[in-house]
């Protein structure tokens, strides 16, 4: 689905990735950690097309996106759903209109008592708050907001930027859950995060590969967790 | 008939939803509708201002094409016959378009405000006068003189009327002044309406990112802004011009001898002009958030 | 001096530090500068077009003040009688200011255009011509004339000037008008900036906030802010002052009988007027972004 | 130094928290914790005046937040720092302005060479990251610098909302570190937390009050950890 090959990525100083390859095949679960300002959310957007590598090749379902132009970058996003790590919404949209908002945006749009969204709202435990504004939102709700908005549109990999950083154990537990439901229906995943705990328990209900980021390079991260 | 029906209600609610995205009416909203408003009111007045002046050009332009008077004073024997020699030699005299002798009743009436109407033209010894009408090269007025001084003693070519070319001079400088100003003032409903939408767009900012990292492409982002200016510098500058255009019907208006500004209006067909005003301006808007939209963007991966 | 010194060092260590934590110059800036810039432009013109309808109304308001003449057409013994009769009968008449017979010479200035210089007055059957000024009530123009036709035969009154009295009224409205739209332009610089200013520190909500966590009080946030609005209204208002002012010098003037526009000009001390555009503006910048600051800060606690 | 004393506080709709009661004595070290969305962040806000309580009185050092007016809200901030859990900067200073702003605003400008900020961000691991603006950031150097901020101006009381949420454990306990090295120093600390780990690792080394918020109010959690 989504293929690092050789890419080296620099934001303007020294490379901060480089001769690094990734592939999320169909249906794989992966972590992804190391320290902080290593380049976790710099690999993800590499990986859905919002940085373009500064040397060698990503391909995103096949296309390498040196060749796909600005619509195509968008439609390719409608097949990810990305969980940020710094959330931001429509400030003026309800939470539960913003997290259809992939759906207005791709023009089918959904009404906020649609049975799915109501589902998924309950899943991230949102359900009371579906009509707040997103300023009215504690940063764990912002958060849990953020994937049920990445995975409303049923995208065939979800890319999440430590999506559990605010979030009780418990609740990380049950967000943990959704995601490998959705990967047991066939959806990539891919979560950075930096909580060791959180992999340890993934790696009991999923079959899911640990990389980490160390010399601008990814290893596996397997044996000393 | 279903078909185009559920099109249009589709449309109709594709419509909504890519409005719902742009918050609504904040302080920059209002600006631009502000200042789409008060430039199409300014912009209807230097319309009106530049057509006056333009009409103010052409009848001073007419005036000084009939400028010049030869003026005969002979004992009342001679003036019939010196007459016809002046107007001779005038029809000779090249740069000169037509030479006519004013009847008594035109002379009356030239002299009527200072003699009252009961002045008896024939008895007294008033002057012939001639009305000179030039072409446009006009004439060599030192060489007419003395021709005229040769030929036709009682003659005396009083080109007064003269001083009025430096005025013509003005008045197609003020036409040019009117447009001018027309044309700065367009340019400034263009810049400020661009920089209302800039301002926008810049506050804006996390709404554009976020509607661009779940999927939104560039045209549906662009367009829930572009639609939104263009509507607001129509709605704004269409009060404008109505409120303009009620002002200039409104301006007291002294007759022709009232001077120029009370000439400040529209005649005949003109009063349709201001309608391109809001027209022009929502075209501005347009252009002018589509531009802003698609560099905002550009930045954005 | 050197306690003076380092205040003074201070002070100015401290505005810079102040001025660093506002964003520098964004589109919403701009716009402000850009809005005082026209609108003082624009200020300049209404105020010159105020001040000129003012002189209008004031010379055509002088010119109805003497606007009636008596014309005496009398064999010429009996003129001078005739005259001195009407001139007595003139000064009993309630409403009539004074009352002047024109000397030849003003005779002879006023019929030169028709019959040139060398007229000899004195020798045509020219009618005497008599000034008359009114007070402001004015008089009973038909009893005049009664009295007139009854003592003066060959008396005839003229008040043919009255014409003007709708003129002058003209006039005193388009002063109103160009006062108007002084005032006019004046809120529309006040809601602009206002408008940009909100824009401005709408965008900047973000710094606001964080300053107010960090420790900052509202005075120091608020200053931050209105003296930089403050200083672009001045300078852009400043910049369309100067502007305004050239356009105005350089309008091409024709002289006293080239109508209204040309006079669109200042006269004398009025030249300094203009000053004051940027001065208020600079006043409506400090006073709104005052209130809109402390509006925006009441919101955060 | 901040005292709540049966305080209650509701956002419009039902009571978030009720007749709550909460002293920080003078170089007392708190945690604060419970479920996503339980009023941990609204009560850090009571505690550094940013919301008034709806019942009850609120204390900060010894003045009622209802008696104080804006500037005394504003210079009572100047004593406490605060880590915001979502940590906003000013975008066009660089990261080491920002780390000084508390400085700035108070008339004390420093430069941006000086001695205790250089050691400040070296101790956050920024000193690489000192000339950035804070968009280039990552989300754990942001955070990072949002703590180097709140301890800049050595104010008398830390209140941190998640302050580890988004960086390794090594950091965090980098982090943890320096709170308790001031705290050492004499400084109130409060500290809002999901991570049970960081708590752990701070009873070793610090005598801390662990606080959850529950039924509305809080309890003491020493017990269950
Ligand atoms: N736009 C940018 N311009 C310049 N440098 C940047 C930019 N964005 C990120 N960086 C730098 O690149 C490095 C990696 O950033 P990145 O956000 O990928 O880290 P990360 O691994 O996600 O860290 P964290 O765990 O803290 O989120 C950091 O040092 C950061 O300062
Ligand atoms: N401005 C607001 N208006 C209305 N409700 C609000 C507002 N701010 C917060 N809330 C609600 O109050 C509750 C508590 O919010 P708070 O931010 O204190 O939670 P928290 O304990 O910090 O949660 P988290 O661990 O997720 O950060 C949440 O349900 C939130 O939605
Ligand atoms: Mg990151
Ligand atoms: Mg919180």
């Amino acid at each position: 689905m989504i293929e690092l090959d050789n890419v080296a990525y620099s934001y303007g100083g020294g490379e901060l990735l480089s001769e690094l390859s990734l592939q999320l095949a169909p249906g794989s679960f992966h972590f992804l950690t190391g320290p902080s300002g290593t380049g976790k959310t710099t690999l993800l957007k590499l990986c859905y097309g919002a940085l373009r590598p500064t040397a060698g090749q990503a391909r995103l379902f096949g296309t390498d996106v040196r060749e796909m132009d600005r619509d195509a970058v968008a439609m390719s996003r409608r097949r990810i759903g990305v969980v940020h790590q710094d959330c931001q919404f429509l400030d003026h949209l309800s939470l539960a209109e913003n997290v259809a908002l992939p759906l207005t945006v791709a023009g089918e749009p959904i009404s906020p008592q649609d049975q799915n969204l109501r589902e998924l709202l309950g899943w991230v435990g949102l359900t009371s708050r579906a009509n707040a504004l997103p300023p009215e939102l504690s940063g764990g709700e912002r958060q849990r907001a953020a994937l049920a908005r990445a995975v409303i549109s049923s995208p065939e990999v979800v890319l999440a930027d430590e999506p559990t950083g605010n979030v009780d154990w418990e609740m990380s537990q049950r967000l943990l859950r959704l995601l490998v439901e959705l990967n047991r229906m066939g959806v990539t995943v891919l979560i950075a995060t930096h909580d060791l705990q959180l992999i340890r328990a993934a790696k009991s209900q999923v079959q899911a590969r640990v990389l980490r980021i160390v010399n601008r390079k990814l290893q596996s991260a397997g044996v000393d967790l | 008939m279903k078909v185009s029906l559920d099109t249009l209600r589709a449309l109709g609610r594709g419509d909504k939803a890519g409005d719902r995205v742009v918050p609504p009416t904040g302080f920059t909203a209002r600006l631009t509708v502000f200042v789409a408003a008060a430039m199409a009111f300014l912009a209807v007045f230097a319309l009106a201002l530049s057509l006056a002046a333009g009409r103010l050009a052409t009848s001073w332009g007419e005036e000084l094409a009939r400028a010049s008077t030869v003026r005969i004073s002979a004992p009342s024997g001679q003036v019939a016959t010196q007459t016809e020699a002046a107007l001779r030699l005038l029809q000779q005299t090249p740069g000169v378009a037509s030479a006519r002798a004013l009847s008594e009743a035109e002379q009356q009436a030239l002299l009527e405000p200072w003699f009252g109407p009961d002045l008896p033209v024939t008895e007294l010894p008033v002057p012939q006068l001639i009305e000179v009408t030039e072409t446009p090269e006009g004439y060599d007025a030192a060489g007419l003189r003395l021709r005229l001084q040769a030929e036709v003693p009682g003659a005396v070519l009083d080109d007064h009327a003269r001083w009025r070319k430096p005025l013509v001079a003005a008045a197609a400088r003020l036409k040019l002044l009117g447009w001018l100003s027309g044309l700065l003032i367009a340019a400034a409903v263009g810049a400020m309406v661009t920089l209302a939408a800039n301002a926008a767009l810049a506050a804006n900012a996390q709404v554009i990112a976020v509607l661009r990292l779940v999927g939104a492409t560039d045209a549906y982002i662009a367009r829930a802004f572009v639609r939104r200016f263009t509507l607001r510098a129509l709605s704004g500058a269409a009060v404008g011009t109505v409120l303009g255009v009620a002002a200039v019907a409104l301006l007291p208006s002294g007759g022709e001898t009232a001077g120029f500004l009370t000439g400040l209006s529209f005649r005949g067909w003109h009063w349709a002009l201001p309608v391109l005003v809001p027209v022009l301006s929502a075209a501005v808007a347009f252009a002018s958030t589509a531009v802003a939209a698609r560099r905002v963007l550009g930045g954005l991966s």
